[in-house]
């Protein structure tokens, strides 16, 4: 019970859970290990119809990190229910949708066919997603835009609505206080920053897209500040990502006020990582000396404000 | 699935380009398959099995950028972290037929364990390797001792000179493998053979095909190169 | 002259310059190695008065990163004039002073003594340092204040004025387009990214200030991608920087656009990197078929826009 | 200033310390100074010399994070890259004086060198050595071999229980050589013996002064630790 955490629509036996993009529909890490140890599993985002995505190269690596453009390619919403929902059902853990689109109907649709299926238990609204022409990302940058949808799909979604932050812009707390006055249940932060590399023997973009997302432990730093300023401006929830490939780093995105955390790149690294991190965390509380794991949470900026 | 295999020897074969053969839990593996390899980097590397022999699989690299070259410094008895095997491997199912092999640089490791299997079913191939120059020929005499064997350089250097298509157009074989850069799977997936399967080499993310990262157009959707492939039949990929 | 670079103010033998706070005022490295060899000094940044900076611990590192939160530690503008700039002057090298405050009659004050000695060739206006409590970032975060103190500047200056762009905001190409209107001579970019680390031992940022900038290698791509952006809708010059540590990753930011780059956290991995990379240059021009440097600026751009 | 030097060896001596040797170009070396150490992290680790014999510096290090992982598990053979010496050192000038060296942990390297120099001109010490536990103690016999040592550990299972004070309190010196971690050098710095120079432990960037990491506050100012350090005079640091 140390490591439970019960959240909007979610009751998590522990605070981690693979990120949106990293994990597919979890088919292929079922093969690896028991995906019913997971605290939750978030799936790759769905649109309203089935998508390509981009051309490749799709990923670049950089120092500590990777750049990814895959451009939401998923089967569609109707197809992931039927297709790819009923094998995630026969798994104990708690599933977070993850909602695209270009339009704010596109939203609506995918936010009303995922979350009217029982084995989806709250919806991650991804207006956060560099990679595609139109859409996501435009709505994740300026908060009128960001609250607007926020209402949309928390009206047309019959379960709770965590809304994914965009770490590109220039006040990560106004997001955070809008989509929070617009009804949103939770926020999970961050997405990846925007980034490019050029491969110097060509001259050229490596990613087909020329531009991708940033993600890995490169951008950890940038995500544990995030959510330090968020959660000392609002009231719902966060559930934090970025870079976290260790047990620590878990550990450091709770200190700065996440209450669950979500492990993406660190997926491909290493595919047993969850599982390590999830048999890991008792000990290293023992070893910390904390109880529940939430007895920590966002206890960084509680102790300054103490210290000072 | 995960290993820690430990180092048996790492040396250099050719310009550029290394042996390293280490010692495997399960060595049930199908040739065309690969393992992804932790290095220094962040992301895994793919690898070809380029043998396989009792438990120990050898691996030929070229050493490219940061990955490979960290691979490069790993001295025997040094462990290393790979998944695998992973993807699926060239059929071998090819009994009365001839099977013709052609390789490009890095892309000659997977054939030499094909080769080796056909070999054992009793299978006819003729294998055709392109390299850029001399200096960077690897693993010659081992093709030799396994059938005809035609090297080509594009520089001339050595073998015949230009690409691994010269020699493929007056090769009769019923069945083609190959496996190298994309121009040149472009090129034999339009040869004259008649049963065409290429091994390609994508990008990859998890390499397990969940990230959707290695994919490549397909008539009518995409394909995953690491779980659905490497190797397609040169119909089901569009190159 | 195949490296030879010709900017407002500035002659460069060679694109390649220490950035500002990662070089001091060059005494240490003198030690080292000849400055004159360097193409310019980007000098520490000078404020109207000695400042001693924020409490230690002031630096952190990160996976290929580090935080620092030193806080415009300096001497004071008149102090680096006498006691600084005479050193410096003896080298044969192109001097870009970096000037910051917490207002606006500070940065005039330090932009006339600065600009006012001849050994100083061009002002950096630094709008966008994230470790100082008032003045620095917010002045680099909104392009109206970016804008507007940009003008007073550049009236103060007797010599081209710089801008240095903070990452940390929403649209870098607003604030790239702000700058330019009210007459800046040319762009640096990027400054670090806010960032932070929590030790879980004590539950405590590690760094002091808590919040402190990102800088390194892990930073490069999102310094790509913005300084690909802003030179496709300026007209002057950008000298790029964050994260360069190796010959490639100069022709990286020549390729995305800029025509110079400065090297910043590398000096402290390696004091001799600028050094290295202005030998390594030339081999490796050959090696590309490069003539000259600049012959290859924006062709990442450049060639997609024929490529498509 | 840039050396790259070759490990000679490198092994543990005590609980998570290792003691590594590394053959120099020059080794000039006062005792006190540091070497910037390049590992597989970004940032450089400065390490104390602890011992110098012919061109051969020893480092003793204890196992903390990334960086000190990396330089254990190099092997004789390895070439290290290394900055340094750099910093100032201990004044050996002590003629006729008594000197008590008091280390704590990671803090206790520096001194066996300085301890060394010091019975080469003849100056009698006396050392107190604080350590967390018994398994912690390292390079006991090799300070016992210079004169007077007195151990001091915190849980009592070896030596004197307790902090390095204890002892230091009943002890008769003219000057104190200290260095160790940040509370112990405050009670050091305050302590009755007249002369105390004291070896600040701070994060370092640059190392070699300038990038104002590693500044300490001192009266009416700041001082750098890399290089107007790393020993000073404990009125002039304010600690
Ligand atoms: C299925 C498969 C099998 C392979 N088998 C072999 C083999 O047996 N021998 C061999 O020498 N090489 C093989 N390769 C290519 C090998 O994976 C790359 O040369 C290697 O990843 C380069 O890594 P690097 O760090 O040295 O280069 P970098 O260029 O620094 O790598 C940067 C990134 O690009 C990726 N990358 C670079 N080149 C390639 C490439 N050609 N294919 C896929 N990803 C690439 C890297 O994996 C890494 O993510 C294979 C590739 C695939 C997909
Ligand atoms: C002048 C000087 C001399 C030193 N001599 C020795 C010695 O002889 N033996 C020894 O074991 N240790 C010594 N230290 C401490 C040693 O530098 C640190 O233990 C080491 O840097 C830790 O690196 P890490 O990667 O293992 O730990 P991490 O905690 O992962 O390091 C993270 C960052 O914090 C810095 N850091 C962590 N602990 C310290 C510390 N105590 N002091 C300074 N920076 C730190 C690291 O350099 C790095 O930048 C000395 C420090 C200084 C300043
Ligand atoms: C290959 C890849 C695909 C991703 N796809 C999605 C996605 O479909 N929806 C989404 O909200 N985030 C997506 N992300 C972002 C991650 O969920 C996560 O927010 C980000 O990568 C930061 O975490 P990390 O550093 O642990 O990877 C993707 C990331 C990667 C690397
Ligand atoms: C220790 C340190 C001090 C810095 N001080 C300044 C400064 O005084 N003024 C400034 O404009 N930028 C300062 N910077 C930012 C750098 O000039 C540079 O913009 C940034 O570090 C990105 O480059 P890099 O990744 O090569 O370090 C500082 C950076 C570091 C690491
Ligand atoms: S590499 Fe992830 S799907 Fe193939
Ligand atoms: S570490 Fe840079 S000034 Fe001391």
């Amino acid at each position: 019970m140390r490591l439970h955490v019960s959240l909007p629509g979610l009751q998590l036996k522990n605070p981690i859970m693979p990120a949106s993009g990293c994990f597919g529909f979890g088919e292929e890490f079922a093969k690896l290990y028991d995906l019913s140890m997971l605290g939750g599993i978030m799936i790759k985002a769905a649109t309203g119809e089935s998508r390509f995505g981009n051309a490749t190269p799709r990923v670049a690596e950089t120092a500590e990190g990777m750049l990814n453009a895959i451009g939401l390619q998923n089967p569609g919403a109707k197809a992931i229910v039927s297709d790819k929902l009923p094998f995630l059902s026969t798994f104990d853990t708690e599933i977070i949708a993850n909602v695209a689109g270009s339009t704010p109907e596109e939203y609506v649709y995918v936010a009303e066919t995922m979350s009217a299926d029982p084995t989806v238990k709250a919806l991650e609204l991804n207006i956060s997603c560099p990679n595609v022409k139109c859409g996501g990302m435009q709505f994740g940058t300026d908060p009128v835009m960001a609250a607007e949808l926020t209402r949309l799909v928390k009206a047309a979604s019959s379960k709770p609505v965590y809304v994914k932050l965009s770490p590109n812009v220039t006040s990560i707390t106004n997001m955070a206080k809008a989509v929070e006055a617009a009804g949103a249940d939770g926020i999970t932060m961050i997405n990846t920053l925007v980034g490019m590399r050029i491969d110097v023997t060509t001259g050229t973009p490596i990613l087909a897209n020329r531009i991708g997302g940033l993600s890995g432990p490169a951008i950890k730093p940038v995500a544990i500040r995030m959510v330090y300023e968020v959660a000392q401006v609002v009231d719902i929830p966060i559930i934090g990502m970025g870079g976290v490939r260790t047990v620590d780093d878990v550990l450091e995105f709770i200190y700065a006020g996440a209450s669950a955390v979500a492990v993406g790149t660190a997926n491909f690294e290493n595919p047993y990582v969850c599982q390590e991190i999830i048999e890991a965390l008792p000990h290293r509380l023992d070893e910390l000396g904390i109880d529940h794991i939430l007895d920590v949470r966002g206890k960084a900026y509680e102790q300054i404000v103490s210290r000072t | 699935m995960r290993q820690f295999v430990t180092v048996l020897s790492n040396h250099p074969i050719a310009k550029g380009a290394m042996e390293m053969k280490v010692s495997v839990e399960n060595s049930v593996i199908a040739p065309g398959t690969f393992f992804h390899v932790k290095t220094s980097e962040l992301l895994r590397r793919p690898l070809s099995v380029a043998n396989v022999e009792g438990d120990v699989v050898t691996f030929l690299y070229k050493i490219i950028g940061k990955g490979t070259q960290d691979l490069a410094e790993r001295r025997p008895g040094d462990v290393l972290d790979v998944l695998g095997p992973l993807g699926n491997g060239f059929p071998l199912e090819q009994t009365g037929k001839r099977v013709v092999l052609v390789g490009g640089g890095i892309g000659v490791p997977p054939l030499y364990y094909t080769r080796r299997r056909l070999a054992d079913r009793g299978i006819e191939t003729v294998a055709i390797l392109g390299f850029d120059t001399k200096e960077s020929v690897f693993y010659e005499e081992a093709f030799c001792a396994l059938g005809e064997t035609i090297i080509t350089t594009v520089d001339g250097s050595y073998g015949e000179a230009g690409f691994v298509t010269g020699p493929l157009a007056r090769i009769e074989a019923d069945v083609l493998f190959s496996c190298g850069p994309e121009p040149m799977l472009k090129a034999v997936a339009a040869s004259h053979i008649e049963e065409r399967y290429v091994s390609i080499e994508n990008r990859m993310g998890c390499g397990i095909g969940a990230c959707f990262a290695c994919v490549c157009e397909a008539p009518g959707g995409y394909v995953k190169v690491c779980s659905d492939g490497p190797v397609f039949r040169a119909e089901e990929v569009t190159l």
